[in-house]
């Protein structure tokens, strides 16, 4: 816990550029990419101005394995995810370069770290630093106006070892859209709070579960557990059995029989 | 016999429930305290056949007012009051005014020594159609003070009401 | 806080130096144990005599940590778990948690599958809205149509009980189609319950919605506009009590919803009584797909091809479902083991319980008690 | 002493001795068939296994109540957590000592009556205010201070519903105005419907049942005053507020139903009413034993059978002196036993009445209720006193005929609930648009 709170310098992002040249088979054409991802139906929206764009991967986003490569360190990246198994191409996440994508390059440049397509769904990686300002445009301009969910994944092995994610969707659009932003631990990370109000339990609980400290938000204290709760259940290392022999030790002064 | 028998026990209450509404601290105890003392009085109407007198106090003093006595006390921080100082130290004014109190009393019992019981108690049966009686006189012997007081009344509550709502 | 109400309560710590004037505002702590707090939800409320200035949630305590009990179970093995956060709606539960996995393995179930998985989630929507409009009545003093909820709600959970032989936590499907092939008479039986079901709701019509304290209490309640509605991420009912027309059976149609004509009724004041209504008009629309898919039940596999170990390759996928409380979301992330390296649920009633506090501020402790009703949550959902 | 002084008391004493005695079964048994109604009307059967058809209920209940502990809260105040439920109690049973059950089982007949019935239940009050207050807790509290308000308000316009009919009747004393109704040959019912109406809501009000029943909303404040209340100090509260509906209904009874009379009394064709008991009890006493063959345990079947016999019994002595020959002492007690029938009778479907709102009805709200009770009620009942005053005015100091002018006044507080009615909704919306901002701001 006191790991984590103790503040890091947020990244630059030309520190975390380099990272990510793991070069995947990039001849994995997408087959269909949209934005949103979702399949499409008759919808009260009107389709999404996001079309399929050209594959035509710059040198800053190839396609990459199924999860975010750790930026800075790539041989770092490698043992917390499993291979990615070349198999069911529809499957396979393949690297993302439509309209949208585009204009989030154009707008943040280098914080957009990479952006693919999994199982039809979009995903946008980011850096933390500029969080807010993205979050602020992809409601204000791209129209994601609902924060459906909020929450993270733990990579312990990686260096930046959260994903913090973003599912978000659009009314006047009918999509869906992941943003995801690495973290490392005990990196603060801006409170979306301002941008989507519903953000503030998902960011307590996320704080509950991972430890994740967001800045500027209105009210950070667990939400599920108890305030006095040791660690954060949710990462990976998080042991209950270690828990559990430590309350017994200090409350009940003997050995746990576990 | 079983009159006075009555009586004192009435009257024994109402002195020592009067006694207790002004020692108790707590504010809440003291209000029950004077409901019993009202309801002693009336019980004291109601033994000398004043049923009227009686059903007056406990419907407008014991049952109306004191609920709103008692409401109010909840509303109000007791925590306060439960801390000053319940008696200030000028007792010799009281004693004064006790003695001066006192005199009048026993002034007045002996000028009028001899007249005193001179009057004779009504016999109940005269007083038996209590409550007509009292609504003669109010509707009918004294229409007009008591159609001004009820008009006092009216106004002062009215003004009440008007004074409340600025506020919002 | 409330020092001021408490020192003046018999027991009460006494304080002089709280020189607070009256009882202008008292923390009043409704739950956990409180009848109308639909389980163990605690809402700390400041109240301005009766008046609601300011409230919090405490939750938690039915926190069972579904989403890392996730993380050690195989895919199948944790498909009965998800029937256990929303208890009332299980079969809704289980159908998102199989079609993201679906999903996530790149299958999908056979069209008869999806069928009567359409038709078993349609009754558990239905049962969940009887459940909701009992309780709901009931919060609000009419003990009566509880009981004539909970009666048609008895036919539906007879059907399940047909189907897989549970009531409650169902379990009804299997990744990748279904649990069992339908017993012989379940489109019998669930169109005696449908023809049947359209009075019903006339006769809880008949004592609510024209009631002039049923009205007196809901109208003007709670009241959320649509663009709060979708800034607080509320979804189902209470978002299209809002005036907002969305459903994700519409949306982004899932199972055999893309087959069948319905409507998606939707409010104007987003207020308690629009809420009623929405869902009112809710069980009707979902009686009318059940009737339409018994019409027509394809035959064929019950089951999509699917292994005994479920292995998905790498990789994530976000599925939501609209289940009877709003959008029931996995987000699942796989690492090609057999086991899910990460479950994510997106819960609708804790979204939507955070929508609380703004809505009861300004009204009455009573009001409290109808808001938390009329959103319809699930403690057991909102705790996971 | 002199033993010829007492005797006057004799009566009294052993009347009050039976009600006190008797008064906590008969609340139990409202208690199962409230319950009974209930389960009824909601497609249920309600308790059962009690005794056959549950019929021994209200005494496991009793048992139970008694042998269950007895819990204080540790900060509660004593002396008044202790105090409170008796002043409860005693004030709703000393209210019945003035009501007439029948025209010769009566405590006593006060020449003011109907005022000291009022009074006494009104301190009933204290009991709640003072267990709320006494409990130390918020929910207590609350309900304390909701049910002060909502008495007081609730009061004021159930005693003027109640002028009206004593305007009607001339006197306070209940015997009286019952002799007032036989007199004029109408019940004050149909002279005074508003009036009634006005008591209706009052009184539903007044002993805090649903719709009104906010200061123990269960789902708001958990039991309200009662909250913290357990065990015997518990029941004593629910007799109180039984016992009380008891007063509130034969108030009624005595006030707008003609008491004791039975319907028609005065038509000789409708004499055939007598034997109304008799084929109610037989009613009764058909149903337990058709029911009877049919009870799981033999024990069950005999007091089901039992159960029947009772009610023949009752027939009978309820018969008998219908048929006995005039001047013989059967005869002679007809009155009491038939006035005593007609009067609980009147007062069972008073109190199905309440019964059958609360399972219909949701709950207003505290500021819904007032607004009922001070904007609606209270105008509603001053109007009512004024139409009858004017109706009896005509009648008897102008010399109008009595139909005429009772309906034109009947009219004039039909009249005036319109407006109020028409103003109520004018204003209503308008709150509600407010709160409903104020909500949206927030």
């Amino acid at each position: 816990m006191t790991d984590s709170e103790e503040k890091q310098p947020t990244r630059p992002p030309q520190a975390d550029k380099p990272g990510e040249t793991p070069a995947a088979p990039s001849g994995a054409a997408p087959e269909k990419p949209q934005a949103g991802g979702e399949e499409k139906p008759a919808a009260p929206a009107p389709p999404a101005p996001a079309k399929p764009a050209t594959p035509a991967a710059p040198a800053a986003s190839g396609a990459v394995p199924p999860k975010p490569p750790a930026p800075g360190a790539p041989a770092a990246a490698k043992p917390a995810g499993p291979p990615p198994p070349p198999k069911e191409p529809p499957l396979k996440p393949a690297p993302l370069e439509n309209d949208l994508v585009k204009r989030y390059k154009a707008r943040f440049g280098g914080a957009i770290l990479e952006a693919w397509l999994d199982r039809k769904q979009a995903i946008l990686v980011t850096t933390p630093d500029r969080l807010l300002e993205i979050a602020q445009y992809t409601r204000d301009e791209e129209k994601f106006d609902y924060l459906v969910d909020l929450t993270a994944v733990d990579w312990p092995k990686r260096e930046k070892r959260f994903d913090l994610v973003l599912i978000l969707y659009s009314f006047p659009k009918n999509e869906r859209l992941r943003i995801k932003v690495l973290l490392a631990d005990g990196e603060p990370v801006s409170s979306v709070e301002s941008v989507w109000p519903t953000a503030n339990w998902l960011e307590r609980e996320i704080y509950d579960m991972f430890g994740i400290v967001f800045e500027g938000h209105s009210n950070l204290k667990r939400l599920l557990l108890p305030e006095e709760w040791q660690g954060y259940p949710l990462r990976k290392d998080y042991d209950i059995l270690q828990q559990d022999e430590d309350w017994i030790r200090e409350n009940l002064g003997i050995e746990s029989g576990q | 016999m079983l009159n006075e028998a009555i009586f004192y026990f009435f009257a024994t209450l109402a002195i020592i429930s009067s006694i207790l509404v002004v020692t108790r601290r707590n504010a809440v105890q003291s209000a029950i305290f004077l409901v019993t003392a009202l309801l002693a009085t009336a019980g004291i109407f109601l033994n000398l056949n004043a049923e009227f007198l009686f059903i007056v106090q406990v419907i407008l003093y014991a049952g109306g007012i004191m609920v709103l006595f008692v409401f109010v006390i909840m509303l109000v921080n007791l925590d306060v009051a439960l801390h000053q100082v319940q008696f200030n130290r000028q007792w010799f004014v009281a004693l004064i005014i006790s003695a001066v109190l006192a005199a009048q009393v026993v002034a007045a019992l002996l000028v009028s020594r001899g007249t005193l019981y001179a009057v004779a108690p009504a016999s109940p049966e005269t007083l038996e159609p209590n409550t007509e009686r009292v609504a003669f006189s109010l509707f009918h012997t004294y229409m007009l003070p008591f159609e001004i007081a009820s008009i006092l009344l009216l106004v002062a509550m009215v003004g009440a009401v008007v004074m409340a709502k600025k506020r919002v | 806080m409330s020092d001021a109400f408490d020192n003046f309560l018999p027991g009460g710590k006494a304080n002089v130096e709280t020189t607070v004037l009256g009882a202008d505002e008292i923390i009043l702590n409704m739950g956990p144990q409180h009848p109308s707090t639909h389980g163990v939800l605690r809402v700390k409320l400041r109240l301005d005599g009766e008046k609601v200035v300011g409230s919090e949630c405490v939750i938690g305590y039915l926190h069972r940590g579904v989403e890392k009990i996730a993380e050690h179970r195989s895919y199948q093995q944790f498909a009965p778990y998800v029937d256990r956060m929303d208890y009332v709606a299980a079969v809704s539960n289980g159908l998102g948690y199989c079609e993201a996995v679906e999903k996530l393995m790149g299958v999908e179930a056979p069209p008869r599958a999806r069928v009567i998985r359409t038709i078993l989630t349609e009754l558990q929507r239905i049962a969940s809205h009887l459940f909701w409009l009992g309780t709901h009545a009931l919060d609000i003093g009419a003990l009566t149509p509880l009981f004539y909820c909970l009666r048609e709600r008895e036919e539906i959970l007879k059907i399940f009980e047909k189907y897989c032989g549970a009531r409650l936590t169902t379990h009804a499907f299997r990744i990748g189609g279904l649990q069992y092939e339908a017993y012989d008479e379940l489109e019998k039986d669930t169109e005696r319950f449908c023809r049947g079901f359209d009075k019903r709701v006339d006769e809880y019509e008949a004592l609510l919605t024209e009631n002039r304290i049923w009205v007196g209490r809901t109208k003007g309640i709670g009241i959320l506009n649509a663009a709060d509605a979708i800034a607080m991420g509320v979804t189902g009912p209470v978002l299209r009590a809002s005036g907002v027309q969305w459903d994700i059976r519409k949306a982004m149609p899932y199972a055999a919803y893309d087959q069948y004509e319905f409507s998606i009724p939707t409010g104007k004041n987003g207020d308690t009584y629009d809420r009623y209504l929405v869902r009112l008009e809710e069980m009707r629309q979902s009686r009318k797909i059940c009737l339409q898919a018994i019409e027509n039940i394809p035959s064929g596999p019950i089951l999509g091809k699917v292994g005994k170990v479920l292995k998905p390759p790498p990789g994530e996928v976000y599925h939501a479902i609209e289940a009877p409380k709003g959008e029931l979301g996995y987000y699942i992330v796989s690492d090609g083991t057999t086991q899910p390296y990460r479950v994510r649920i997106r819960p609708p009633s804790l979204v939507n319980l955070e929508a609380l506090d703004q809505m009861i501020r300004g009204h009455l402790v009573a009001d409290v008690v109808a808001v938390i009703g009329t959103l319809d949550i699930v403690l057991g959902e909102v705790d996971r | 002493m002199d033993l010829h002084a007492l005797l006057p008391f004799l009566f009294p004493v052993l009347f009050a001795l039976v009600i006190v005695a008797v008064l906590p079964l008969i609340a139990g048994y409202i208690v199962l068939v409230e319950r009974k109604v209930m389960a009824d009307m909601q497609v249920r059967l309600g308790p059962m296994r009690v005794g056959p058809h549950g019929l021994l209920q209200p005494i496991a209940d009793a048992v139970k109540l008694l042998l269950k502990e007895d819990i204080i809260p540790e900060s509660a105040d004593k002396l008044v957590f202790w105090g409170a439920p008796l002043i409860s109690v005693t004030a709703a049973m000393l209210a019945l000592a003035a009501l007439p059950i029948g025209p010769f089982f009566q405590i006593a007949d006060l020449n003011i009556g109907m005022l000291f019935i009022l009074g006494i239940s009104s301190l009933g009050i204290f009991g709640i205010v003072l267990g709320g207050w006494a409990s130390n807790s918020h929910y207590s509290l609350m309900g304390a201070l909701r049910s002060a308000a909502q008495l007081v308000s609730y009061e004021t316009s159930a005693g003027m519903a109640i002028v009206g009919a004593l305007l009607l009747a001339g006197t306070l004393s209940t015997r009286g105005i019952v002799q007032a109704q036989a007199d004029d040959g109408v019940w004050f019912i149909f002279a005074a419907p508003v009036g009634f109406f006005i008591y209706l809501v009052a009184s539903i009000a007044e002993t805090n049942r649903a719709p009104f029943d906010m200061p123990e909303a269960e789902s708001e404040l958990v039991a309200g005053y009662m909250t913290e209340y357990s065990g015997f100090r518990w029941a004593l509260y629910f007799l109180a507020e039984y016992t009380n509906m008891v007063v509130v209904a034969s108030i009624a009874a005595t006030l707008f139903l003609g008491g004791w009379m039975r319907p028609f009394a005065n038509t000789r064709v409708f004499n055939v009413l007598d034997y109304f008991p008799l084929l109610l009890m037989l009613w009764i006493a058909g149903y337990c034993w058709r029911r009877t063959p049919k009870q799981p345990v033999f024990v069950q079947k005999v007091f089901m059978a039992a159960v029947g016999v009772l009610c023949l019994i009752l027939a009978a002595v309820i018969t008998l002196p219908v048929i006995a020959p005039q001047g013989s002492l059967l005869a002679a007690a007809k009155p009491g036993i038939h006035g005593a029938f007609w009067f609980l009778f009147k007062v069972g479907a008073y109190i199905y009445v309440f019964m059958w709102l609360r399972f219909t009805f949701p709950r207003y709200r505290f500021d819904q209720l007032m607004r009922l009770g001070w904007q609606f009620l209270v105008p509603l009942s001053i109007a009512n006193v004024m139409g009858i005053a004017i109706g009896l005015t005509l009648h008897r100091q102008l010399g109008w005929p009595a139909v005429p002018a009772l309906l034109l006044g009947i009219a004039l507080t039909l009249g005036a609930a319109w407006y109020l009615i028409s103003v109520g909704e004018k204003h209503e919306p308008a709150i509600v648009g407010e709160e409903g901002e104020g909500a949206a701001d927030a």
